[in-house]
């Protein structure tokens, strides 16, 4: 089964009148747009930088991970850019006080959620949590950490997980249903109970869908998911085949 | 789960099978017929086992993570077998304002399980609930689907034994 | 000019920030020209003195023992500088809290052991149920992440605070290495 | 159909009802039928029949009467004696009694100001028509609705009667219901759907259970006339799994309104055609947000997306879709009948109607309540409610549940309506309310509610995911004696956080028992984290090794 992505179904449905531009502000700099165009993609063209962590370019978007908040003049709420379309005339602001100081924080919840622990990564050095950091001026985490137990699953014949480095994005998902068809993985449970899960929350190495592909592994924001054999900070992540598969796919809406 | 066995399953006889078929043809098979298809497997056979959970998904020709994800989401779903009787304590509000954590504590002290487990002997199930919408009658506790108003820890106490030596 | 009094601590790490420390090279000639290390592994003092301008604090906060050093070094110190990932994070001596002290305990001096098989008790300093980061019983003034720190941000940060300048840390280390 | 043939339906059926002399409606909702009420009605039987008077009393299965803390409630028409707390024992002496002196040691009297001070619009047929008979629906009016908003009305008209009345979604946003119908029958799309939401989560909240177990036709009608506003011809129900009687009656109420051709193909002969489909929720709050409903409709884990696009536009399987309460789908048919002036004529300037309330916790009334819209708190704890219960005092109200705030009694004089209780940290929410008294420590209160909403949460948005843990994980401490000092601010900057970066409706009105309870019960707070002491006494202080 395909969920569509649901900013791909506006585009899907025949009678929606085709795509007309636009002219916006980001930070103060007009710019202009298509009209199904997210502020987020019109911010990168424009090398306007906002960090995000669940999206990732060639999957669909989730607007979950809330580090893509920007402000949006006249609304008192905040917009994930990742989802939100521009309109004639907004302002947006992307890099007020308030949005950098709610990233920071929102950071900061993800690292005492599980145990990030960059030293003893794989991932050290290639993670996007940990470049996140730098990138928000995470020095420390003020809030508690949880101190939660999770499983290491090594049952893979080239692939672990590790669920203490997972922050629950959801990338492998997609990437497994959206660009691999396979559709192994999936989140079990919910709230800080959730965890991501292959078939019948069976060992990774017994899955009877699994095609080994590991565009899983590839796509993982953290250390996570990483191939056997790696020590610390040796685990690199190679993406550039994403937009390109996506493309030969046909899926590409556009 | 082969072709074998899923055929098998959709022949079987049982009406416990039948009535998972029949929610499920009634749906035409299509994959919004999960959470309707999950009640219907916990309605026949208690709770839901790892076999069913296949057998769903190969029927709705759903993957498998998507099945289990969806089972364990919602808190009305069980995958442990559960005990002869049940008794859900609810913890609404109304319920927890007129003491009903208090009920909880003295039904988990007295059989020595906790919430969502089942006695060793298989005889009682203790479980919560978020509200049963009988706020009227506050505290509320169901024994085997039948709410009971206006509960004291002694009064459920007195229940539960009952229940515990079948002679209720 | 008048030198500063600085002092330097490790608790439960590894000493790799200390290390880093030393990693300076020459430059810790020019450094000592500025500074006085009144307490410090690397020397040897065996009390805290009073007036310390900076305290430098690696690893995390393990046991009894540990909180105890760290508050009195707080007290007698302006100001306090949270050393490395250890100290900032808790980092590799905090992986044992998700599992508790007895189950860390027992996995390494029973079920891992091929002699002994006794916990240790007495000589060494109790541990407490949590290992937590520095900020969670002090103040911190400063944190300098990064397992270990490099060399050269401790270096620019003790100049910065000699100098009267403030620090800035933006991107020159980060946790891990 | 034509509408005298179904009036001739409403007129045999009073008829029919008018010619026992006696009426004994017994209540068969889900709250007295706890309390045995089936059983009543059963021995209520026998005695009719024991004593040969079955042409004379008739007795008769009833939705809700609203006293539910005084069931198993029995109702005598046409006298309008109320007998409560009856049990099987005492089915000999009230139909004995009937047309004699009244039972009296069952008399109801004392609680006359419940009934007294209500005004019913939604509930009006609740404890009067059987919920199982349709025709009983009909006699009472109902379906003409929905016949005239066919026959007389164009789609646009019937909005406009929806406009007019400002009734606003009953919830719990208040979003203004001509507005999203305006919308929906707006977007283009050939298929578009109605959906009905009954996941009543809020857990002390019962309103939409009743309404359904006592009048689900109402409730259907009122869908079908929205489905015809929106130009939408299929619906779908999505109750509480918990609610298994209200799912039989809803069931049972769309099979006989299809069979008598009021629902499904050609509506009253006409080319309007609703199907109307039942869901079963399945235990999760956050699905009472709308795209997470729509995710359970569809079949899949309830986890919310951001908006927009909003349902109207992009909804259930991604064709616009409208999405109202139960209640707000009740105050339909009545606003069709009398019109949208009427329905604005009660109720406060920006808040039109009546609202039904779940009245529990510590009062001597709790039931099932309607007033309109600005009627006081006082009115509703002391008058309606009964007061507290013993010798209590009155200590804060709780409204609209995890999502709401605590109203304290400094408040009580504070008009019920969607701004008043906005501008106290509180929300309308769907009706729930909570009395309590000093018994209640409101620090455990707030524990309570952000511990559901940390379980409730889907997981899929970091601040609801990590911060209700937070959040809960301190409230936890400090009810257990471990409180530092810094511990309200941590509060206050968590609660910002989550309120401010969550992706749904659920993760952003968490914090509002914290920050309410934090703002009028300040030195509760205090004498937790400070003194030690919780002064309710409801709290275990054991002061943990950590706490320094």
């Amino acid at each position: 089964m395909r969920y569509p992505a649901f900013l791909q179904r506006i585009s899907d449905r025949a009678d929606v009148q085709p795509v007309r531009t636009l002219t916006f502000s980001i930070n103060g700099q007009v710019l202009s747009a298509r009209e199904d165009e997210t502020i987020l993609s019109v911010a990168r063209e424009n090398g306007i930088s906002i960090p995000t962590l669940c999206h990732m370019d060639g999957l669909s978007e989730r607007g979950a991970c809330r580090l893509c908040i920007v402000e949006i003049k006249g609304s008192p709420k905040l917009s994930p850019s990742c989802v939100t379309l521009p309109r004639q005339d907004m302002e947006v602001t992307t890099n007020s006080d308030r949005v950098k100081n709610y990233r920071r924080k929102i950071l900061e919840l993800l690292f005492t959620e599980r145990n990030h622990i960059c030293s003893v990564c794989v991932s050290n050095g290639h993670c996007d949590l940990q470049a996140l950091t730098t990138e928000l001026g995470m020095t420390h985490v003020h809030y508690d950490y949880l101190h939660t137990r999770h499983a290491v699953d090594a049952s893979h014949e080239r692939f672990s997980v590790d669920h203490n480095r997972c922050v629950l994005c959801q990338r492998c998902i997609r990437v497994c249903e959206e660009i691999e068809g396979a559709h192994t993985w999936d989140v079990m449970g919910r709230g800080y109970l959730s965890k991501v899960i292959s078939d019948l929350n069976q060992p990774w190495g017994e899955s009877s869908t699994c095609t080994g592909c590991g565009k899983c592994v590839q796509v993982c924001p953290t250390g996570a998911l990483s191939e056997k054999g790696k020590s610390v900070a040796e685990m690199t992540k190679r993406r550039q085949f994403l937009p390109y598969l996506k493309l030969m796919r046909g899926d590409e809406s556009r | 789960m082969d072709e074998k066995e899923v055929d098998r399953i959709r022949a079987n006889e049982d009406r416990r099978w039948r009535l998972v078929n029949r929610t499920m043809r009634l749906h035409g098979h299509q994959p919004d017929a999960l959470i309707e298809t999950l009640h219907a497997v916990q309605e026949s056979f208690g709770f839901l086992d790892t076999d069913s959970l296949k057998y769903v998904a190969e029927s709705l020709r759903l993957p498998l993570s998507v099945v289990f994800g969806v089972a364990t989401f919602y808190h009305f779903f069980t995958l442990k077998p559960p005990g002869d009787h049940t008794c859900v304590v609810c913890l609404g509000t109304a319920c927890y304002i007129a003491g009903s954590s208090n009920i909880l504590k003295t039904v988990e002290e007295q059989t020595g399980i906790k919430t969502g487990e089942t006695t060793p002997d298989r005889k009682l199930s203790l479980l919560t609930a978020r509200c049963m919408g009988s706020c009227g009658l506050a505290p509320v506790v169901v024994f085997d689907g039948e709410v009971h108003g206006k509960m004291s820890s002694a009064s459920v106490l007195e229940k539960v034994g009952r229940l515990m030596n079948h002679d209720d | 000019m008048t030198r500063i009094r600085v002092a330097t601590t490790w608790l439960d790490g590894c000493s790799g920030c200390h290390m880093s420390f030393l990693d300076i090279d020459e430059n810790i000639i020019e450094l000592f020209d500025r500074i006085d290390l009144v307490y410090s592994p690397l020397v040897d003092f065996k009390t805290i003195p009073e007036n310390i301008d900076l305290a430098l604090v690696e690893g995390a906060v393990s046991s009894e023992a540990d909180r105890e050093e760290l508050q009195t070094l707080r007290s007698r110190s302006k100001v306090l500088i949270s050393f490395g990932d250890c100290a900032v994070t808790a980092n590799v001596p905090g992986m044992r809290n998700q599992f508790g002290v007895m189950e860390t305990l027992s996995r390494s001096y029973i079920e891992n052991s091929a002699s002994g098989q006794i916990l240790p008790s007495g000589s060494v300093p109790k541990l407490i149920e949590y290992c937590r980061p520095v900020h969670e019983y002090v103040a911190v003034d400063l944190f300098l992440p990064g397992c270990p720190p490099p060399a050269g941000v401790i270096l620019s940060t003790l100049n910065d605070f000699i100098d009267g300048r403030p620090p800035v840390i933006g991107g020159k280390t980060h946790f891990g290495a | 159909m034509t509408i005298e043939e179904l009036q001739d339906i409403g007129k045999i059926e009073k008829e029919k009802q008018e010619g026992f002399k006696y009426r004994i409606h017994v209540c068969v909702a889900a709250g007295c039928l706890s309390s045995q009420s089936g059983l009543v009605k059963e021995s209520l039987e026998k005695e009719v029949a024991r004593r040969g008077l079955e042409s004379w009393a008739l007795v008769k299965g009833v939705g809700c009467l609203g006293l539910c803390t005084a069931g198993p409630m029995v109702a005598i028409e046409p006298d309008g004696l109320l007998y409560q707390c009856v049990s099987v024992s005492d089915a000999s002496d009230i139909v004995e009694a009937l047309g004699g002196s009244p039972v009296n040691r069952l008399d109801c009297s004392a609680h006359l100001p419940f009934f007294a001070r209500q005004r019913k619009i939604v509930l009006e047929n609740c404890g009067r028509v059987d919920p199982e008979s349709i025709e009983d629906y009909i006699a009472e009016g109902g379906y003409e609705a929905l016949y005239n908003a066919l026959r007389t009305m164009t789609p646009a008209g019937v909005i406009e009667q929806i406009t007019k009345s400002g009734l606003r979604g009953r919830g719990g946003a208040g979003f203004p219901t001509g507005l999203k119908w305006t919308a929906v029958s707006k977007a283009k799309s050939n298929v578009k759907f109605v959906i009905c939401n009954a996941d009543e989560g809020d857990p002390g909240a019962f309103m939409d259970r009743s309404v359904l177990e006592s009048d689900p036709h109402r409730v259907l009608e009122g869908m079908a006339i929205a489905g015809l506003a929106v130009g939408a011809n299929y619906g779908f129900i999505y109750v509480r799994s918990e609610y298994p009687l209200a799912v039989k009656r809803i069931r049972t109420a769309i099979a006989r309104a299809e069979r008598l051709g009021v629902l499904g193909r050609n509506i009253f002969n006409t080319t309007f055609s609703f199907d109307v489909t039942v869901r079963l929720g399945a235990g999760a709050f956050v699905c009472g947000e709308e795209t997470a409903l729509i995710a359970s409709i569809e079949g899949r884990r309830g986890s919310p997306r951001p908006r927009p696009p909003f349902p109207s536009e992009l909804g259930l399987w991604g064709y616009p879709t409208l999405i109202n309460n139960v209640e707000t789908f009740a105050n339909v048919p009545p606003i069709i009948r009398k019109g949208g002036v009427w329905f604005a004529s009660i109720g406060t300037e920006k808040s039109k109607g009546t609202k039904v309330f779940a009245l529990a916790g510590r009062v001597n009334n709790t039931g099932l309540i309607e007033a309109p819209m600005g009627t006081t708190l006082r009115e509703i704890v002391l008058d309606i409610g009964g007061g507290i219960i013993g010798d209590g005092k009155f200590k804060a109200i709780l409204t609209g549940g995890p999502s709401g705030g605590c109203i304290p009694a400094q408040f009580l004089d504070m008009s019920m309506d969607y701004e008043s209780l906005a501008q106290v940290g509180a929300i309308m929410g769907s009706g729930g309310l909570i009395v309590m008294d000093d018994s209640s420590c409101m620090v455990d209160v707030a524990k309570f509610f952000i511990e559901f909403c940390m379980s409730e949460s889907c997981g899929k948005c970091v601040p609801c995911r990590v911060g209700t843990v937070q959040i809960h994980n301190l409230l936890k401490r400090i009810t257990e004696g471990g409180g530092k000092p810094s511990d309200m601010e941590m509060l206050e900057e968590l609660c910002d956080l989550v309120k401010n970066t969550s992706l749904c409706g659920l993760g952003q009105t968490a914090p509002n028992p914290v920050l309410s309870t934090m703002r009028y019960f300040t030195d509760e707070y205090r004498a937790h984290i400070e003194d030690r002491v919780c002064p309710a006494g409801t709290c275990h202080m054991k002061p943990t090794e950590e706490s320094q």
